[in-house]
C-alpha cells in the first residue's frame, strides 16, 4: 500500500539526527572546515549516538539498518552540514561495498581489523569507462598484480588506514581489493581543494608500483563487477540522501532569510520573484526526497529497478542540489556570498560534491541504456 | 511503512482502467479529437458498463468509511485510475460520464439530501454529467474575486453573470456555481449553487475552439434572472448563518482545488506517459542501437522517465494525505505544479525525438496540444507556485 | 567596427514588411490555418512587394538580397504570424539551393521555367545521418537513378510544381536533383497535420519507381554535400528569423495582456511572477536577434565560422521559439488556450517549426563536433 | 550597417590586454586567491606599465570628443579589454589600479573641477584606486532605501551610516558615497559625495572573506560624524538646487548602472571563457575522440559557445548603444542578467565535464567560486529582470 509514513522507530531515530545535525554539526561547519577536519569530539559524538556504522552489517558490529532509514537519518545528519558528515571517519562509501559482500565472504583478516580498529576506508573506483584516460594502473604478471599511478580524489582518502580499489587490470578483468596501510603502502596527496567538502579530507592516492598478497583480493571480473553494481546503487542513494540534507537547510535558511530581511519596505518574501523561487525549492526537494525513497525501498526489495531508480535519483539529487543551493545564495543576495552566512559554503559543498559523485549526464544516460535495453516499456513502478 | 506498492485494490483497478484506455479510449482518440466531440454511442455504451470519471471518490470527508480493513484509499485509488484514464486520452476521459470536477464540492460541501439529490443520478440508463464553474471573463485565476452576483430573493437566489472554461457545461445535468452575494465582502461573501440544467435564466451561450482537449466540451455559460430554490444553496443556508462559521463558497472552491488538483495531475501524468511510451516505442523499432542518436534519445528518455516518475509521486503523496485526512493543500499544489509543467515537457521532447514524422498523425503532436491547459485550468502554474510559497512561509506569519 | 544600426535601406524595407505582417498577414491567419492555404489576394500582396524572391539569385529576376537584410525582413513579416508566411508559394528552402549554385550553374531549363511560371520548390533532403531508416531511397542501376518510396513531411509539398531533393544513392553518393511535376511524376499525401503551419502545405511527397534524366541532376558527391551544407547555412538563418518574428509577436501580445487586464485588483503586470517571465522573453529575444545577425553577416562575408553560427543560431531560436510561445499562453492563462486568441496557434506553428527544422540537440552535437575537432580554441568571434 | 568586426582599435586593445591577461595575470591567480590578496609588488609593477581597470572611459556625457573619426567607441573598448581581463582572472582584475566602480559616476556627475582632483590622481608613481559605496546593511538590492545620512553643516555635511560590500573599498583613495539629507525624501534626497581615504570619521571597519574573488579586497565602510567639505558633495550644490531639476544621487547610482552593467557582464564573460578555454583544452588532449564521452562533450561544448557567445553580443550592444548616446538601461540590464546567470551555469557545466579531478587545483574551481557574486552585484539577477520589465511596460503607462 503507498503510504508515504516513517515508522515509529524511524521517527525516533530522525528526531536525533535532527537535534544533532541542526545544533551541533551546524555549530562546528564552519570551524571544521577551516582546519580541513573534523573536530574530534563531534566524531566522538557521532560514534556515540551509532550514526557512523548503519551501513555496516552486523558481522562487523554494524546496524545494518535498512536504506529507507538509512537515508532519512543521513538528510537529518546533513541538514547540518554535508562537509562535515563527509568527513566523519569509518568504512565511508566502503561500508557499502562490504555490505553487498555480505557477512561471509569478507575476509577474516579484514572482518578482524574493522571490528577491533577505527578503521577508515577510502574507496577508489576507476572501473567504469571514463572521459580520459586512468592515470591508475593495475598490471598482472606471474599471477601477482602491482598498482602505479595515481587515483582520482577520493574521500577520507588523507586519513584512510585501508583503501578499497577496484580498477580493470591490463587484460580487462575487473579487480576489486583492499589494501591496509601497515601492509601496503601508498602516497597521499592532498588536493588543493578550496572548492568544498574541504573537510572531508579528500586526497589523490599514489602507488609506486605496490603489490598486494592474493588474499587481499575480494572479487575478480563478474563478480567484482556485479559487487561494484549493486554497492554503487547503494552508495548513490545514500549520497543523494545526503545531498537532499543540505537541500533543505538551504531552504530553511533561505525562507528565514526572506521571511526575516525587508527591501522595498516590503519583507524579501512579498515579492514573487523571491517566493516563487521558494515554491521551486520546495518543489525541487520534495521530487528528490521521492526518488530517493523510491529507490531505497527498491533497493531494500532488491526490486529490479533499483538500480535504475538509484541512477534516476542521483540525477535529480545532482540537479536539485546544485539548484537549491544556487539559490539561496541568489536569494540572500549580497549575504549569500560572505562567509558571515552559512550558504555560500553549502553552494561550494554541493559543487564539490556532484563533481566528486559522478556527472549528471552520466547517469541519464546509463539510465537511457537501460530503458533502450527493456523490453517493457511502461513507466510504471 | 513507508512503501512504494500498489494495493491488491490498487493494482486491480490499475490493471482494469488501463484495460479499458488501451481497447476502448486510445482507438478512437484520434477520430474523437478530429470530429471535436466524443461519439454519443460510445457514451452511451461505456455508460451502460458504468464507467465514469470518478472524481467524487476523492474526499476529505471523514465519515467515508474506507475499507475492509478500515484504511482510506479512495485518493490514492482515484489518482491511479485517472492516469490510465488519461493515457488513453485525456479529452475522453474528461468526456466520461459523471459528476466531474463538480462531485467534490457536493462531496465535501453539500448536505445529506443535496448528495444524494445530485450525486446518485450517474445511471446506467443514459449518459449524465456534472460540471463546476468558478472561471470568469475577468477573474482568471482570482478566485477571490468572482462577479456573478447571488441576490437573495423570496424562496431562493437569483443568479446573474457568466462562467467561462466549463468543463462538460453545456451537457452536464447541474454545475456548481460560485456566485457572491455581495462582492464587497470578498472571499466571506462566496455561495456556491447547483444549478440544474434546464432551469430558466441559464443557458449554455458558446462551445469554445480550444488548442486542444478538442473532443471534450468547454462551454460558457450564461445566467441572467435565473432562480435558484435554497435547497440548491450547497451546504444550505444554515451552514453560512452559524456563528463564527468562516464558511463561505470560497472555501468551498478552495478545498476543491485540495482534491481536483492531484486528479488534473494524474491527467497529465498519463499524458506524458502516454507520449513517453509511444515515442520510445517508435524509437526502438527504428533507432540505431548505438552511435550519438541512441545516445541521444538514451538521455532524452532517462530524462522523461525521471520527470514522469517523480511527478507521479508527488501527486500519490497528495492523495495519501488526503486519504489519512491529513490537510494537503501544498502537495496536491505542488503535483499539480510538476505534473503541468513536466507533462509539456515530455511532449515536446517526445516530438523532438520524433522529428519530422511527429506531423504524419500520431497521437504525440495531439497530447502537445492537449496537455498545455493541465498547466492552466485548476490554477495556473503560477497560482500553485503562490500556493506553494504560502504554506511555506506560514510558520513566519507572512501572507505571500 | 561593431555596430547594430541597419541601413537606411533596410529600416525602409522593414517597417513595409512589418506594416503587412502586422496588418495584413496578422488579419488573415486564423482563416489561413482554417482553409490549409493562404488566401490568393494576400499572396499578390506580398508577391507585388516583392518579399517572395529576396533570396533568390538576381539571373532568375530575384533580389538576391543579403542575409543580414532579409533576416530584418522576415523577423518583421512573420511577427503577423508564421504559419501564414510559411505558406507563401515561390522557391521556399530551395531558393537557398538556387542561391549557393550560383548563376551559371542553373540549367538553362530550370532556369527558363523559373523565370517564366509561377513555381513553386519544394526541398526534401534525406542524406544526414538519420535517427530512423529513410523510406525514400534511390537506387542507381546502368547509370540511371530511380526513386522509390515516401519522404519525410515536407513544407510547400503539397503544391510543389518543382521538387529539389538531396539523397544518398545506394552507393552512399549524395545526389541532388530537380524534379519537375510535367514530366516527373510524384503522389502528394497531406499530412494529417493538426499541429501546427496548417497552411504551410506540408506534405509527404511519394515516389513509386521514379525516374529522371541526366539533366534533372544539379550536383552529385562532394559538390553536392557543399551545396546542401552551403544551403542549409543560409536555411537555418532564414528560418531562425521567421521564427524571432513570431517570438516578438508573442511578446508584444503577451506584454499588452497582462498591461491591461487584472487579477487581484491590479495589472498582471504587477506581479513578479508574471513580470520577470515577461523580462525573460525580451531577453530571450535579444539574444536570438544577435545570433541571427551575426550568422547572417558571416555568411554574407563568407565568414569560415558561418556554419557553425548557423547551427547555434538555430538551437536558440527553436528553443526560444518554444519558451516564448508557451509563456505567452501561460501568461493570458485559459485565453492562451482558446481559438478567438492567437497565441495558441502561435504554440502549435511555433512547434512544427521546430520539429519540421531540425533537433535541437543535433545542432548542439553538430556545433560540438566541429568545436573538438578547431585546434582554435578560443571563443571569440 | 549592422556588423560584428572589431575596428582596429578594438582589435589592438584586445590583443593588447589579452596578452597581459596571459602572461601575467593568469599565472599568479591561484597564488593570489590563496594569499587572499594581489601581491603589492605586482601591483606596483602593472601600476608602473600603466595598466588599470578603466572603466572611466565608460560614459554617457555627450562631450566625449571620439577617435579621429569622431566615432566614440570607449564603451565597446571597455567592454572588449575587460573580458580579456577577466579572462586573466576577474579577482585580479578588479584590483586593478584605477577610478574602478567609482569612476563613473563622477565622469557622469561630478564637476569639471572634480573630476581634474579625483580622476587624475591614478599615476604611475604607485598604485591608487577608487571606489563606490552604495549597498548597506539593511537595503541590499534597494537603492532607493538607503540610511545613510548627510547632515547638512556649515560647509559641508556630517556623513554616518554604513556602507558593506566595497571593492576596494579599504585601500581606495576616495570612495564615492551615497547618503540622503533626510530618508523621509526617497530618491530625492540622496546625495553622492567623495570621500577621501583619511578623512577623520571615515574608517574601514572590515575586510570580509567571500566564497571567491578572494584576492580582491571587499570592505566594510563606517562613517561616524564625517565631515565631508561641500567641494566634495558629487555635482556640486548647485546641481541639486536647480528648479526643477531632478537631479539626485539617485540618478547618479542609475546612470552608473548603465555604465557598470555591461563592465561588469564583461567579466563575467571573461570568466566564463576562461573555464570554458581551459576545459576544452584538457578534453581535447585527453579525450576519446569518439563514443558517448565525446558526444557528451561536444554537446555540452556548444551549448555554452553559444551561451558565451550570446551573452558577449548583447554586452556589446549595450556598450555600442552607450557610445551612441542612446539611452541603455535595458541592454545594459539584460546584458547583466544574462552573463551572469550564463557564467554560472558555464563553470558548473566546465566542472562537470572535469570530474573528479576538478578538485586537484585548476582554475576551473576558482572561477567557478569567483563568479556567482556576479549574479549579485551592481544588482541581482532580480533587480535586472525589474529594469527590464519596467521597459518593457513603460509604453503601457504601467510602473511594475
Amino acid at each position: 500500500m503507498i503510504s508515504f509514513e516513517p515508522t515509529d522507530e524511524e521517527k525516533a531515530f530522525t528526531e536525533v539526527a535532527y537535534k544533532f545535525g541542526g545544533e551541533d554539526i551546524r555549530r562546528s561547519a564552519r570551524e571544521n572546515e577551516q582546519k580541513g577536519f573534523v573536530h574530534h569530539e563531534l566524531i566522538d559524538q557521532v560514534n556515540h549516538l551509532g550514526f557512523l556504522t548503519m551501513e555496516e552489517p552486523e558481522s562487523l558490529d554494524g546496524m545494518q539498518l535498512p536504506l529507507i532509514s538509512q537515508v532519512q537519518i543521513l538528510e537529518a545528519l546533513c541538514y547540518g552540514d554535508l562537509g562535515t558528515v563527509q568527513g566523519f571517519p569509518g568504512l565511508g562509501d566502503g561500508a557499502s561495498v562490504l555490505r553487498v559482500i555480505g557477512d561471509q565472504q569478507i575476509h577474516e583478516e579484514q572482518r578482524h581489523f574493522v571490528k577491533e580498529n577505527s578503521c577508515t576506508i577510502a574507496f577508489a573506483e576507476e572501473v567504469a569507462e571514463e572521459m580520459a584516460q586512468s592515470r591508475l594502473k593495475l598490471t598482472k604478471s606471474n599471477n601477482a598484480y602491482m598498482l602505479h599511478g595515481k587515483s582520482e580524489p577520493v574521500r577520507l582518502g588523507n586519513i584512510a588506514t585501508h583503501l578499497i580499489i577496484g580498477i580493470k587490470d591490463d587484460a580487462g578483468e575487473t579487480i576489486l581489493f583492499w589494501l591496509d596501510k601497515s601492509r601496503n603502502k601508498w602516497e597521499v596527496e592532498t588536493c588543493d581543494n578550496r572548492l568544498g567538502l574541504r573537510e572531508a579530507n579528500i586526497a589523490n592516492l599514489s602507488f609506486d608500483e605496490a603489490s598486494f598478497s592474493e588474499n587481499q583480493i575480494i572479487a575478480k571480473g563478474n563478480n567484482a563487477e556485479k559487487i561494484l553494481q549493486l554497492a554503487y546503487t547503494r552508495i548513490y542513494i545514500l549520497q543523494a540522501a545526503k545531498q537532499l540534507g543540505l537541500m533543505v537547510a538551504a531552504l530553511d535558511y533561505a525562507t528565514e532569510y526572506t521571511a526575516t530581511r525587508k527591501a522595498f519596505q516590503q519583507p524579501l518574501a512579498k515579492f514573487q520573484g523571491v517566493s516563487f523561487r521558494i515554491a521551486q525549492m520546495v518543489m525541487e526537494i520534495k521530487m528528490v526526497r521521492n526518488h530517493i525513497w523510491q529507490a531505497a525501498k527498491a533497493t531494500d526489495d532488491s526490486h529490479s529497478n533499483a538500480e535504475g531508480y538509484a541512477l534516476s535519483t542521483m540525477f535529480a539529487a545532482h540537479k536539485g542540489i546544485r539548484f537549491v543551493t544556487d539559490s539561496a545564495v541568489q536569494l540572500l543576495g549580497g549575504h549569500g556570498y560572505v562567509q558571515e552566512y552559512p550558504v555560500e559554503k553549502w553552494m561550494r559543498d554541493a559543487q564539490a560534491q556532484v563533481i566528486l559523485y559522478g556527472r549528471e549526464r552520466e547517469f541519464l544516460t546509463r539510465r537511457g541504456d537501460q530503458i533502450l535495453a527493456e523490453t517493457e516499456k511502461k513507466v510504471m513502478s | 511503512m513507508i512503501s512504494f506498492e500498489l494495493s491488491e485494490q490498487q493494482h486491480q483497478i490499475r490493471e482494469m482502467t488501463h484495460w479499458f484506455a488501451e481497447n476502448e479510449i486510445r482507438p478512437i482518440s484520434l477520430e474523437a479529437d478530429r470530429l471535436g466531440y466524443v461519439p454519443e454511442d460510445w457514451l452511451e455504451k461505456v455508460n451502460q458498463f458504468g464507467i465514469q470519471l470518478n472524481t467524487s471518490s476523492i474526499s476529505n470527508s471523514k465519515n467515508e468509511s474506507g475499507n475492509k480493513k478500515g484504511v482510506r484509499e479512495g485518493n490514492r485509488m482515484a489518482v491511479i485510475a485517472t492516469e490510465e484514464l488519461a493515457w488513453g486520452d485525456p479529452a475522453i476521459a474528461l468526456s466520461l460520464p459523471g459528476a466531474g470536477l463538480g462531485g467534490p464540492p457536493i462531496q465535501s460541501s453539500g448536505t445529506q439530501e443535496q448528495k444524494e439529490r445530485f450525486l446518485t443520478i450517474f445511471k446506467n440508463d443514459k449518459p449524465r454529467w456534472g460540471a463546476y464553474a468558478l472561471t470568469e471573463p475577468e477573474a482568471g485565476s482570482d478566485a477571490s474575486n468572482i462577479q456573478t452576483i447571488a441576490t437573495k430573493v423570496d424562496g431562493g437566489y437569483l443568479i446573474n453573470g457568466q462562467k467561462i472554461f466549463i468543463t462538460n457545461g453545456g451537457r452536464a445535468s447541474w454545475v456548481v456555481v460560485f456566485a457572491t452575494v455581495d462582492p464587497a465582502l470578498g472571499r466571506a461573501g462566496q455561495r456556491a449553487f447547483v444549478i440544474e440544467k434546464g432551469t430558466p435564466g441559464f443557458t449554455c451561450s458558446r462551445l469554445v475552439e480550444k488548442m486542444g482537449l478538442r473532443a471534450n466540451e468547454t462551454a460558457e455559460l450564461l445566467f441572467e434572472d435565473c432562480f435558484v430554490p435554497i435547497d440548491n444553496l450547497l451546504g444550505g443556508e444554515e451552514m453560512y448563518e452559524k456563528k463564527n462559521s468562516k464558511r463561505s463558497g470560497f472555501q468551498t472552491a478552495m478545498q476543491t482545488f485540495d482534491s481536483t488538483r492531484p486528479i488534473v495531475a494524474s491527467m497529465a501524468i498519463g499524458i506524458a506517459r502516454a507520449a513517453y511510451e509511444y515515442t520510445l516505442e517508435i524509437v526502438q523499432q527504428g533507432f540505431p542501437v548505438s552511435g550519438k542518436y541512441h545516445q541521444m534519445a538514451a538521455e532524452m528518455f532517462a530524462e522523461m522517465e525521471g520527470m514522469i516518475n517523480a511527478a507521479r509521486l508527488v501527486t500519490w503523496e497528495a492523495a495519501w494525505k488526503a486519504d489519512q485526512g491529513i490537510p494537503n493543500a501544498k502537495e496536491a499544489a505542488i503535483c499539480k505544479a510538476v505534473a503541468g509543467k513536466m507533462a509539456l515537457d515530455v511532449c515536446a521532447k517526445s516530438l523532438e525525438l520524433l522529428g519530422p514524422i511527429g506531423l504524419e498523425g500520431h497521437i504525440v503532436e495531439k497530447l502537445f496540444r492537449d496537455v498545455k491547459v493541465f498547466d492552466l485550468f485548476e490554477g495556473t502554474n503560477e497560482i500553485q507556485h503562490l500556493v506553494i510559497a504560502r504554506r511555506q512561509y506560514e510558520p513566519y506569519g507572512i501572507r505571500v
